[in-house]
C-alpha cells in the first residue's frame, strides 16, 4: 500500500506542522503572556532578592561605627585576593595598644561573589548588598573602601 | 569480585604489580612497560573493564604517575591503575586503541605533563596553542604574565 | 468611489497635453520609477518592523518599542545606520561581482513589480503574458545569489550559495503549477483577466479542493523561492553564519535584507492576485447586496489586505518550524510536491473541461 | 577583467578530491561559544570533524592547587555553568568523604532538590538552543520563560542566578528561603502545564523529527569506549545513571526511573532528556513536603585538612557523569586535582557520530551531546 502511506505521510506532517502553529499562533493572539521587563523603566518597582550577593559592602550605624575589628579572616577566606585589610594600631584612653581597621580595600573587579568572606566574618562586619549595576567609565572606581572615612569600630565589639 | 580475587588475577599477568587498599578502590601500581598488556587483558579477559572514567597524571616532583581509573558496565567494580614513568623522558605506551576515550584524554596529558605515548595516532595539543613551552600542571612550571602568587 | 483610476489617467492626459508623445512617455516612465523606488523603501521599511514585531509576540516579546511611538521608527534608525556604515569588500573577492550582485538581486524584484496589479485598473504594464513573465523573470534572482556568493572568496558564502541554487531552481517547478493550475481555471495568462474572472468569487472559494491544494503548493514554493525559514538553507544562520551574504555589510547588505521582503511582498501579491482575486472584493454568487457592500472598500485596501495576510502566513511559517536540511529540501519538491501539483494540475484540467467549478 | 583560475585557487583551497576545510567556530552561532571544529567537507558531506580546544581554558585544576578545600568549591562553578550547583556538591562530597564530616538531613534534602531544580533549567536551556540550532527559533523564548521560574527560585535561596556557590563543606551556606516551597510548587504547576508546548513544538514536528531521527547514531559499544555518559549514553542503551548506580545524599530515598533508550540516534538523546525532566520533577515532588527541620550545616573544623591520600567522587550533572580526583598530601591545599567533565568525553564522539553525514547533521548531533565548551576546557 505504497499510496496509502505516501497520503498518510502527507497527513501527518501537514497536522503535526499546523499543531506547532497553531501554538505560536496562541501566543501571537494573547498578548498577555507577554513576559518582557521594561528594565531601566521599571528600575523603581524593580524586586530584587535580598540575599542576592552584587557586591561586598560594610555597614555603618547612624554615628559612623562599624564592627569590624580587622581580624582578617575575610582576607584569609577570599580565594582571588580580592579584600585586602590595613590595620593600625590604635591607643585607647588607658594606654591600651589596640588593633583596628586602617582601610578595608575591596576590589570589585576581582570578586566573584561567592560569599566566603562574608561566612567567615566573625562579627558580622560586612555583607553582601543586592545591586548589580557596576559599570563605570573608569576603572580605578572598581576599587573600593568600604570602611567610611572618620568611622570607628562600635563599643563593646571584640 | 573480592579484593583478593583481583590480586591473584592481576599477579598472574603483571607479577611485579604492588596494591594498595587504603584508598576506597583497589590501588595497582605497575611498571609502565607492563601496563599495556595489562590493560588489553583486564579489557577483553575474564574482568571486562570497559569503561575507562579518568586517565590523569600526577606529579610528584620525583617521578610522574598515571593514573587511569578502570570500571566495567556490567559489574561496576572500579580499580585504578597506576604506573610511575621518569620526570626526564616520560614515555608510556598508549591505550587509546583499548578505550577510545583515552584518545583525547592522553592528549591532555600529553601537553599538561609532557608524557609521551608511543603508538598514539594523533598525538598534537588539544588545548594548548602549539608552540606553547613548558608543561602547566607539573609542580615546577612557572609563568610569571599570567600566574599571580598571593 | 474614491479611485485611483481616476489619479492615472488625469496625469497621462495633463502629460500628453503638455507635451509630445514621446516626452510624456518618457515622463511617465520617470514617474513610475520613483514611485515604485518609493514603494520598494516604504515597503521595506513596514516589512521588517512588521516581521519584528510579528516574530516578538510569537516569541511572547514586545519587540523592537523605544525608536518612535511603539518603535514604529525603528527600522528608519536602522536604515540610517546601515546607510553610515562602512561597506567592507574582501580582500581578494572579485571586486565587480560582489559590488554588482546586491544590485542584480534589487533589480529582479523591481521588474517583477510591472504586471501587478495594486488596485482597480492601476497597473504598471497589464501584459498578456503576465503569469508567464513572472515566472521567468522571479527565477532570475537565484543568479545575483550565485553572484554574491562566489565572489565573496568566503566558503560559507559558496556553501550557502550553491544551497540556493538547487532550492530555487527545484521549487520553481511546483511553484509553476501551482500558477498554472490558476491559468488553466481562467483560460488566460494576462493578470487582469484573471482577477476579472474572479468578480463572482475568488479562485480559492471557486476552484474546490485542487484549488486549495494549488494554494498550499505555491505557499511552500514561493517561502522556498525566496530563501525564507523554514527552507532559509542558503543562510542558514546555525550552520553557514549567513550564507551567501556572509561577508556584505552596509549599504550592499540592506539592498540584500530589501530584495529578500520585496520577493516576499511581489510573491505574497500574485499568490493573492491568483487565489483572492487580487484587488477583486469578496463577492458571493448572487448576493447582490452583500457584493455592493463589500464594493465600498477601495480595491487597493482589498489588494493590500490580502497580500499582508498572506505575508503573515510567511513570517508565521518562519517563528514556528526548524529547518529543513538540504537532501530533505529537494526530498520534498522533488517526491511530494511535484507529484502533487502535477496530479492536481491534471484534476483541474478536468474540472476546467467539464466545466464543474462556478 | 578577472582571473577565474585565480578566484578558485584563492576561495576554497580545495584540497586532494575536492576537499573543502572549513573552520566553524571559534566565533559561529552553532557552537555555543567558543569551540572549534575543523571541518573537513566534500560537499555538503562531511568527512572528518576535528575540535580545537582551550579557547576558554583557564587552567582550574592548577587554580586549585593552591586553593584551600573550602575555597576551591566556588570555582568548579565555573566549569559547567550550567549545573553548577551539581558540581559544587560533587566538591563538597569529595571533602565530606575524605574528612567524615556528617551532614545534617536538611542539608541532604535540599541539596537533591536544587540539584534537580539545575538540571531542569540546564535541560530547558539546551532544549532551546538545540532547537535553535535546527533553524526553530520560538522554543528558545518558551524554554527560558520557564528557566527564569528556576533562576529566581535559586536567587531568592542561594543569592546568585547560575554560580550559586549555596554548598559548603558540611553543609550549605545559609537556610532556605521562606518563600522557596511555594516558589518551587508554584514552578512545578507551570512547567507540567507547559510541557505540550514543546510536543506541540518541537518533540512532533515532522521537521524536526527528519532532523534527529536516524542522525549521529551511537551505539552502546562506542558510547562505553568513548566514555561517554549522561543522556548522550543513555540514549545509547547505557545505564550509567550515578543517582541509581552509587546513589549519594537521598537518591536512594526517592522514587525516579533511569531513562534509557535505545536508539542512540539525535532523537533518542532529545527524547531522554525531555523525560529527564520529568524524572526531575518527580524527584523534587517527594522531596519538596518533606524537608525534614534541624540544621542547615554540620559540625566542621575551621580549617579543613584532607588526610594523606586518594579521593574520588561522582556526581550526575545535567551532562553527565562528573568525578573529582584528589592527590592530597595532608595539607590545607590538594597537591593534584581533576575534574573528570563530562562534556570532554562527551565531545571526543562528536567526529565519529557526525563524519559521514551532512552539515545540517552536524548542528543535530552537537546539540544533542550538549556541550557546554568551558566545561570542556576547564
Amino acid at each position: 500500500m505504497f499510496l496509502k502511506d505516501y497520503i498518510s505521510d502527507v497527513v501527518n506532517g501537514v497536522s503535526s506542522l499546523l499543531k506547532g502553529m497553531r501554538k505560536t499562533g496562541y501566543y501571537f493572539t494573547h498578548p498577555k503572556e507577554i513576559i518582557t521587563e521594561q528594565y531601566p523603566d521599571n528600575r523603581a518597582t524593580l524586586l530584587l532578592s535580598e540575599r542576592f550577593k552584587g557586591e561586598v559592602v560594610m555597614p555603618h550605624d547612624a554615628n559612623n561605627e562599624h564592627t569590624c575589628t580587622g581580624c582578617t579572616a575575610c582576607e584569609l577566606a577570599c580565594p582571588n585576593g580580592t579584600i585586602k585589610v590595613v590595620t593600625k594600631f590604635e591607643v585607647s584612653p588607658e594606654g591600651k595598644k589596640k588593633k583596628a581597621i586602617d582601610t578595608l580595600v575591596y576590589r570589585l573587579e576581582l570578586c566573584t561573589m561567592c560569599n566566603l568572606c562574608i561566612v567567615a566574618c566573625p562579627s558580622d562586619a560586612i555583607k553582601m548588598a543586592p545591586n548589580f549595576e557596576h559599570s563605570v567609565f573608569d576603572r580605578t572606581k572598581l576599587t573600593k573602601v568600604l570602611n567610611q572615612p572618620g568611622s570607628k569600630i562600635r563599643e563593646g565589639i571584640e | 569480585m573480592t579484593n583478593e580475587e583481583i590480586k591473584e588475577y592481576i599477579s598472574s599477568l603483571a607479577p611485579a604489580a604492588t596494591y594498595d587498599e587504603t584508598g576506597e578502590w583497589l590501588n595497582i601500581l605497575v611498571e609502565p612497560t607492563a601496563l599495556k598488556p595489562l590493560m588489553a587483558n583486564l579489557r577483553t579477559g575474564k574482568m571486562q573493564m570497559n569503561y575507562l572514567f579518568c586517565v590523569t597524571c600526577v606529579d610528584f616532583k620525583t617521578h610522574l604517575t598515571m593514573v587511569y581509573h578502570l570500571s566495567a558496565t556490567t559489574h561496576r567494580q572500579s580499580i585504578v591503575i597506576k604506573a610511575n614513568v621518569n620526570r626526564d623522558t616520560p614515555v608510556i605506551e598508549t591505550v587509546c586503541d583499548i578505550w577510545r576515550t583515552a584518545e583525547f584524554l592522553e592528549r591532555e596529558v600529553f601537553e599538561m605533563f609532557g608524557v609521551q605515548f608511543t603508538n598514539h595516532p594523533d598525538l598534537r595539543k588539544l588545548i594548548l596553542e602549539d608552540d606553547f613551552k613548558g608543561f602547566p600542571l607539573r609542580k615546577d612550571f612557572e609563568d610569571p604574565i599570567n600566574m599571580i602568587k598571593l | 468611489m474614491f479611485s485611483l483610476e481616476g489619479i492615472t489617467t488625469s496625469v497621462q492626459d495633463w502629460l500628453f497635453m503638455k507635451f509630445n508623445p514621446t516626452m510624456a512617455l518618457a515622463m511617465e516612465c520617470v514617474i513610475v520609477i520613483l514611485l515604485s523606488i518609493s514603494l520598494f523603501a516604504i515597503l521595506g521599511l513596514i516589512l521588517v518592523l512588521m516581521e519584528r514585531k510579528v516574530a516578538a509576540h510569537i516569541q511572547i516579546r514586545l519587540g523592537p518599542n523605544r525608536v518612535g511611538p511603539g518603535g514604529m521608527f525603528q527600522t528608519v534608525a536602522d536604515t540610517l545606520k546601515l546607510i553610515m556604515k562602512e561597506g567592507l569588500v574582501p580582500d581578494k573577492a572579485d571586486k565587480f561581482l560582489f559590488n554588482l550582485a546586491p544590485f542584480v538581486v534589487m533589480m529582479v524584484g523591481m521588474l517583477l513589480l510591472a504586471p501587478i496589479a495594486f488596485a482597480k485598473n492601476f497597473q504598471i504594464w497589464d501584459i498578456n503574458i503576465g503569469v508567464l513573465y513572472i515566472s521567468a523573470v522571479s527565477s532570475l534572482s537565484v543568479i545575483g545569489i550565485l553572484m554574491a556568493g562566489w565572489a565573496s572568496n568566503n566558503k560559507y558564502s559558496l556553501l550557502g550559495a550553491m544551497r540556493s541554487g538547487a532550492q530555487i531552481v527545484s521549487y520553481e517547478l511546483s511553484a509553476g503549477f501551482a500558477v498554472l493550475t490558476i491559468v488553466v481555471l481562467t483560460g488566460s495568462l494576462q493578470l487582469s483577466e484573471i482577477v476579472k474572472a474572479q468578480e463572482n468569487g475568488w479562485w480559492i472559494f471557486k476552484g474546490h479542493i485542487p484549488a486549495l491544494i494549488a494554494f498550499v503548493l505555491y505557499i511552500i514554493a514561493v517561502t522556498a523561492e525566496t530563501n525564507r525559514a523554514p527552507f532559509d538553507l542558503a543562510e542558514a544562520e546555525s550552520e553557514l553564519t549567513a550564507g551567501f551574504h556572509t561577508e556584505y555589510s552596509g549599504m550592499r547588505f540592506a539592498l540584500f535584507f530589501l530584495a529578500e521582503y520585496i520577493n516576499i511582498f511581489i510573491v505574497c501579491a500574485i499568490g493573492a492576485t491568483l487565489f483572492f482575486g487580487g484587488w477583486m472584493p469578496l463577492h458571493i454568487g448572487n448576493w447582490e447586496a452583500f457584493n455592493h457592500i463589500m464594493d465600498y472598500i477601495p480595491s487597493s485596501v482589498w489588494f493590500m489586505g490580502k497580500t499582508f495576510f498572506l505575508i503573515f502566513l510567511i513570517m508565521w511559517f518562519r517563528w514556528t518550524f526548524p529547518r529543513l536540511r538540504v537532501d530533505q529540501l529537494l526530498n520534498l519538491e522533488w517526491k511530494y510536491l511535484l507529484p502533487i501539483s502535477l496530479f492536481n494540475l491534471l484534476l483541474v484540467a478536468i474540472i476546467a473541461i467539464l466545466g464543474w467549478h462556478f | 577583467m578577472y582571473n577565474q583560475t585565480e578566484i578558485i585557487k584563492d576561495t576554497s583551497e580545495l584540497g586532494a578530491d575536492g576537499e573543502l576545510v572549513i573552520n566553524m567556530g571559534p566565533q559561529h552561532p552553532a557552537t555555543h561559544g567558543v569551540l572549534h571544529l575543523v571541518v573537513t567537507l566534500n560537499g555538503e558531506t562531511i568527512k572528518k570533524i576535528e575540535p580545537h580546544l582551550g579557547f576558554i581554558h583557564r587552567s582550574i585544576e592548577k587554580m586549585c592547587e593552591s586553593l584551600t578545600y573550602r575555597q576551591f568549591i566556588y570555582v568548579t562553578s565555573r566549569m559547567d555553568y550550567l549545573s553548577s550547583h551539581i558540581n559544587n556538591l560533587g566538591c563538597a562530597l569529595l571533602v565530606e568523604k575524605g574528612m567524615q564530616i556528617e551532614v545534617p538531613e536538611r542539608a541532604k534534602y535540599i541539596r537533591v532538590i536544587l540539584s534537580e531544580l539545575t538540571r531542569i533549567a540546564s535541560h530547558e536551556l539546551w532544549l532551546g538552543a538545540m532547537a535553535m540550532d535546527l533553524g526553530a527559533f520560538t522554543p528558545f523564548f518558551y524554554a527560558f520563560r520557564e528557566r527564569e521560574m528556576i533562576t529566581d527560585i535559586m536567587e531568592d535561596t542561594c543569592g546568585a542566578r547560575l554560580t550559586m556557590n549555596y554548598i559548603v563543606p558540611g553543609g550549605l551556606m545559609y537556610d532556605l528561603h521562606p518563600d522557596f516551597q511555594k516558589k518551587v510548587k508554584a514552578f512545578i504547576t507551570q512547567f507540567k502545564s507547559k510541557v505540550t508546548e514543546y510536543e506541540d513544538l518541537v518533540t512532533n514536528n515532522i521537521i524536526f523529527q527528519s532532523r534527529t531521527k536516524g542522525v549521529g547514531i551511537l551505539s552502546a559499544e562506542d558510547a562505553i569506549s568513548y566514555g561517554c555518559t549522561g543522556p548522550v549514553a543513555r540514549a545509547s542503551g547505557v545505564s550509567c545513571d550515578i543517582r541509581k548506580i552509587y546513589p549519594y545524599e537521598v537518591y536512594d530515598k526517592v522514587e525516579f526511573d533511569e531513562v534509557i533508550e535505545t536508539a542512540g540516534d539525535s532523537f533518542a538523546r532529545y527524547i531522554v532528556r525531555v523525560k529527564e525532566m520529568n524524572q526531575s520533577i518527580r524527584i523534587i515532588e517527594q522531596l519538596i513536603d518533606n524537608i525534614p527541620e534541624g540544621d542547615f550545616v554540620g559540625k566542621t573544623k575551621n580549617v579543613l585538612k584532607l588526610p594523606k591520600g586518594e579521593f574520588y567522587s561522582r556526581v550526575e550533572t545535567a551532562r553527565g557523569e562528573f568525578g573529582v580526583y584528589v592527590v592530597s598530601e595532608g595539607g590545607t591545599t590538594p597537591h593534584r586535582i581533576k575534574f573528570r567533565s563530562p562534556g570532554f568525553s562527551n565531545l571526543s564522539v562528536l567526529n565519529h557520530i557526525a563524519a559521514g553525514g551532512m552539515i545540517g547533521d552536524l548542528m543535530a548531533s552537537m546539540g544533542t551531546l550538549d556541550l557546554v565548551i568551558p566545561d570542556i576546557d576547564r
